[in-house]
């Protein structure tokens, strides 16, 4: 994957580069590659790592210098990303206060929010858990039911949410509550911080499917949080939450490209390892030409982003893509290790390739299933007409 | 006009179906997987003397039932809808099947009785590199001594080598290929349990040093006994894994007419409906390979190895794509480790491996339909 | 493909084989597999051959013999298709009348219908049209607009039928009609007997994308029919209708089997002598593979019909499958061919192949569309709830 | 950062695409393509002396404009669309590219300013059996006489080579193969004119005897020309692809937005909805593998041979797979004449079969990523 780096940009592009150098070395070089977005792995190596990120001032490159930014260019913050996800430094662990929840802050918080979270955010001191999902509102976030309803100064918080990623850790929520039980749906909700370490909060692990704890249910019992912790206007909390989930996350592309590539080297070096994979040389090339793809499709979204143009229809249709094509690449390694892929090391331990195979079956699930991206494509980039809302069930 | 089963076999399932709701359920797999024998003893008992599975296909003269292969593939299609935790593939369709198909009579009466009355576990210790399942694979070396013939080598991917009283084991001898029986308390024999992706069904490698071993039939013959042998396990396993697979497709459907989102179950939604209606027509057909390969079984006929790979390439994809989409049905909650779409999903994944994956399959195909020159395929 | 055929019914394939050999000669010989479900191609051969059918008694095999027929057993019917089919016996002209009008009438027609219209579709002398598709009522049946009143003693009907079979050639029409305006969708509508040549019926072909004329579309202008020649009660035309489409064809099934079996097995050789073609084997195997399936597929239908037994999942999923897997085979074909595959010859005359895979895009439109298949599968079989009636439109 | 259209680019794209609209309206499709000549000399003339599309691509000092092969997609992507009748990529991706190639400067300023200014068209003649577009396919034969060069032979399946003033051959010589320049009206050249499937797009078998040829730079240097300029021809031609896809898309959007059913515009009900968002998500992936091979073109980059092997086969598949899905998406009006929806499918299977199929780009492909050996591929 080859950006291109404008010449006013090189001698940042330098001083990135001679920063990983001399810092990405001991246990970090040791670790090159840890973790991933919803891989506990080595938390406290990458916390460490974190700190020294932060000390670089490497956090939050695009926000204003006053929260602990540097008030980067986008070009620059997609840079850093390369050479830091071509260096393998290990994955950071804030994505949700740096890359979510921060920049929807920025939009929509208060000077007296923004002063107060944003740079404990860039700090690496306090970690954030997103609380939108419950039981029955997943792909029907509209349809939540947790409850906020002021009691003197404080909101107080009742009802459950799950699929937080690194709930455990997570010293502040941001929680999608239904704040006013009488309007409807998407009306009535609002978008409150709340503080995660108190007796009204209570945050369990679920283990998935490879055995892990990434992600965690949350159950709140009267939980409280003050009442002008609150982003946006109370009962604006449909419209934060949906531009916490579009935030442009551009930069995050670049990390998932580079390992998507690795792991389609390492399939291709696998199939030429193996006597007898003749027969499967076209899917084979298919999946090299599916990751080679992805590369054209993220270059031209980030060169319009970086161009200041509004994004192509590709920016839209590239999630369903990326993610069937590389259920694809990995059903293919599955393939190619045969019987290899049937045994694990002892205590469950997977190897590189299982733990990639099992985790992108998660990948067509979460941040918007399959089906969601198709009637998102459908709707909003061909126009075709929405559902109907249900009138009467048909006979 | 032959493809209909009877009601004969027709209240076999419903027997066997009956049977494993009460002792599989999805409680007893779980607690079962996380055991290291990897099976209930007592029940492997119920199967054998209450209804006669083990012996089901073996003749009566040997202590079994004397049905067919028809049969014995409705019990693994059972088995495959309720992900049982047994030593019943590696015992009835390796270690039995490779007795019925030897040459040697005196074998047979010897050691088919035990396996048949559930009193002997069996396996076969065939593979030694991933993906090997051809004749060229089998290196372990049979030596004949003063004592008899010892084996010396390495088997790896052995299902139930853990547990197995009789290992049945390909090893190469000065004539060729031979099959041989090994103890499964023979001196120099190790054993080393291996963690499993699929914990619902238990693996081993078994090393053989000096290993003493009885040859079956002739020491030349022994490919010919055993190419059959994973022809019929891969039509038996095919037949189990159609059973996952309509369970994934049921447990799918099930879903998606009780869970709302948007006001509406989720299959009144197109997406989800057609979803699933994709997954019962791929299961059909799954079904229909594993039914042409039983049906080919039961007449012996010359297609068998076509049926063999047909059945087995169709269904591993299947199962694998089908126990995919039921997570996707599920949504969230199908990707975690206590519902148990996953338990299905790694059974599919770890059937389509064994016995030679689809692509495996496909090639030994293509060089039977003239298409090109197989690998390590011989006649 | 194999059927089995059971030691009382040897006598009667005997006869069949006997009389296939006498009568498949001269210009029927040289004229193996000529036609196809939609293909006039031949027509006038193929009358010829029609009559002899019909004077062998080859038709209509199981109707009562009052009609015609034999009151042959089901089973004796399949082995007449099989070996009819493996012999490549022109494709039979009055498969509408036969199969599909013919049957419907024997279930719901009253004793004079029967005797005036059944032995005449055994005779070859008359053909028959299906009047239920139209313009704004395709996979959408319930929506038909054309109308009969009873004017005297005749209905009199205006509107517009479309993807008529054989329509030019048709005698009789068997059209839904919506004979009382006031009744919402299923209800209100009767089937209607409507002679074809008259002049208030226009019958134009409509050039399909091979540039044949095998479909019609119809003009209903004040067209007359006798006010007893309703098939059922007016009003139970949804019924009727409904019926003929789902009129038990498992005879039919055999001579498509057959000629899949015939198609793949013409790809392979095609694939056998071109170099090159090695990087494709496995997708020949799965064509290959799909077509053994769609055998077994077929084998289980017949023989769970001639059992009696109801038919099982298989019966509803098989149309999807067949019409699916036989585009890809042609799709390989056409791969296979490579630039060959290009060029026609004079006047658009298509090869085999080439028809047969321009063909095949309409096998998953005609006949209840693979999307209409997707909701039977899913509504029927896996008891998956049906879409809710249109409420209002969504936001 | 650099897969970014310069506002100038963009402004050449929409004047093509309002050009063609009024030039090449499905009834002039219709017209056009029941010709024999298939195009209109008029609507050429205007192309090449208002737009100067026909020399864009060619150096000024040749009498084009100068641009390069972005902006050359940019305008195949546009004809794709529109299903221009003219013998654009004969004249322009073939005939021309061979000259820009060719180590003979002399040939390049005789030829080229006549096919830069729309002048002259031009062709190639390369392919004698179908689907053998590599070096050892070239069979016809050249001679040097006291006369000069020489040709005997036959081309198939040469694009607009009934109409052609100057067609490029690939031909063997005692040195290997050599690139050579026959006048359409030539002594010893028979041209026929073959009906096509794509009736938007005609071809003419060539038979050659002891036709004279202009031999082209050196008389073993015409592989190296031409393999290059069938890349090229691959990655414009993936474009056209990727044209003729995305006006399907709309087609079939267009007509899901307002065709009703059941109350309801299809396009309301997720099976065509989803069906819709997945041809765009496929047209989507060949934009950009054929952007990846324009722009590759446009550095020289050592990696045009892969990236015109990638270009093709997925562009191909795309365009197939989605005019298919739009003939699905308009029900049976879709699959008759009057309706346009086979123009663009049968343009598609065309598209797929001419400068190889899939399969030979992925087989060329394999061998360059080390997969396995090429069939009929050098270097």
């Amino acid at each position: 994957m080859d950006i291109e780096i404008r010449p006013e940009d090189q001698p940042f592009a330098d001083e990135v580069q001679r920063w990983l150098d001399e810092h990405l070395v001991g246990e970090f070089a040791e670790h090159r590659g840890v973790g991933g977005p919803d891989d506990p792995a080595a938390w406290e190596l990458r916390l460490r790592w974190e700190k020294k990120l932060s000390a670089g001032r490497w956090l939050g490159l695009t926000w204003p210098p006053e929260y602990g930014g540097r008030g980067a260019t986008l070009s620059q913050a997609i840079i850093f990303e390369y050479l830091y996800a071509r260096a393998q430094a290990p994955y950071r662990l804030g994505v949700q206060g740096q890359d979510l929840f921060g920049p929807t802050l920025l939009m929509f918080g208060t000077p007296g929010q923004k002063a107060r979270f944003l740079p404990k955010i860039l700090a690496a001191e306090e970690f954030w858990g997103q609380g939108f999902s419950e039981p029955d509102a997943g792909s029907d976030l509209a349809s939540v039911r947790t409850r906020a309803r002021l009691d003197g100064d404080d909101w107080m918080i009742d009802g459950q949410k799950i699929w937080m990623t690194f709930g455990t850790s997570a010293d502040w929520l941001y929680v999608l509550c239904r704040t006013d039980p009488r309007a409807a749906r998407h009306r009535g909700l609002s978008l409150l911080i709340v503080p995660a370490r108190q007796p009204g909060v209570e945050i369990r692990p679920v283990t998935n499917m490879l055995g892990d704890g990434g992600f965690c249910e949350v159950f709140f019992t009267a939980a409280r949080t003050r009442a002008d912790l609150v982003v946006g206007a109370p009962g604006d909390g449909w419209k934060v939450a949906m531009a916490a989930l579009g935030v442009e996350r551009g930069t995050l592309l670049i990390p998932q490209q580079l390992g998507f590539e690795r792991e389609a080297e390492h399939v291709l070096e696998l199939a030429r390892g193996r006597a007898g994979a003749t027969g499967l040389s076209h899917r084979l090339v298919d999946a090299w030409i599916a990751v080679r793809l992805m590369r054209v499709t993220t270059l031209r979204t980030i060169g319009e982003l970086v161009a200041g143009r509004e994004p192509g229809a590709q920016a839209a249709t590239s999630k369903l893509y990326a993610s069937v094509q590389h259920q694809r690449l990995l059903e293919l390694a599955t393939e190619l290790l045969a019987d290899d892929m049937t045994v694990t090391g002892g205590g469950y331990a997977l190897k590189a390739l299982q733990r990639a195979f099992l985790l992108s079956r998660a990948e067509t699930i979460y941040g918007g299933s399959s089906q969601i991206q198709r009637n998102i494509i459908g709707e909003r980039v061909l126009g075709l007409p929405r559902e109907p809302r249900p009138g009467s069930t048909g006979g | 006009m032959d493809f209909l089963f009877t009601d004969e076999q027709l209240e076999l399932r419903a027997t066997v179906r009956d049977f494993l709701a009460g002792k599989s359920a999805e409680e007893t797999v779980r607690r079962l997987m996380a055991t290291e024998a990897g099976y209930d003893p007592r029940v492997w008992r119920q199967m054998s003397d209450q209804l006669g599975l083990t012996g089901l296909a073996v003749p009566e003269e040997y202590g079994g039932a004397g049905f067919g292969y028809v049969e014995l593939g409705i019990v693994f299609e059972e088995m495959g809808r309720a992900l049982l935790c047994a030593p019943y593939l590696s015992t009835v369709a390796l270690a039995t099947e490779a007795l019925l198909r030897c040459a040697d009579e005196a074998a047979r009466r010897d050691l088919l009785p035990g396996l048949a009355a559930g009193r002997t576990i069996g396996t076969l210790a065939l593979l030694e590199k991933p993906g090997r399942w051809d004749e060229a694979g089998v290196q372990t070396r049979a030596s004949r001594t003063a004592a008899g013939w010892v084996l010396d080598g390495a088997k790896r991917h052995v299902q139930d080598g853990h547990i197995a009283d009789l290992i049945m084991v390909g090893a190469r001898t000065p004539a060729g290929v031979g099959l041989f029986a090994v103890d499964g308390a023979a001196p120099g024999l190790t054993r080393t349990s291996v963690p499993t992706l699929d914990q619902t069904r238990k693996q081993a490698n078994l090393e053989f040093a000096g290993t003493p071993a009885r040859l079956i039939g002739d020491d030349a013959d022994g490919w010919r006994v055993l190419r059959r042998v994973l022809d019929t396990a891969a039509v038996l396993l095919a037949a189990e894994q159609v059973g996952g697979a309509f369970r994934a497709v049921e447990m799918a459907a099930g879903y998606a007419r009780v869970r709302v989102q948007f006001g509406r179950p989720i299959g009144s939604f197109q997406a989800i409906k057609h979803l699933c209606a994709d997954m019962l027509t791929e299961a059909e057909a799954a079904r229909s390979a594993a039914y042409y390969g039983l049906w080919e079984l039961a007449a012996d006929s010359d297609d068998v190895p076509l049926a063999a790979s047909l059945a087995k390439a169709c269904c591993s994809q299947a199962y694998s794509r089908i126990a995919g989409d039921a997570i996707q049905v599920h949504g969230g909650i199908g990707f975690t480790w206590e519902h148990p779409a996953h338990l299905y999903f790694k059974r599919a994944k770890a059937c389509e491996a064994m016995l030679g994956t689809p692509g495996y399959h496909r090639d030994l195909l293509a060089a039977r339909l003239g298409l090109r020159s197989a690998r390590g395929m011989e006649a």
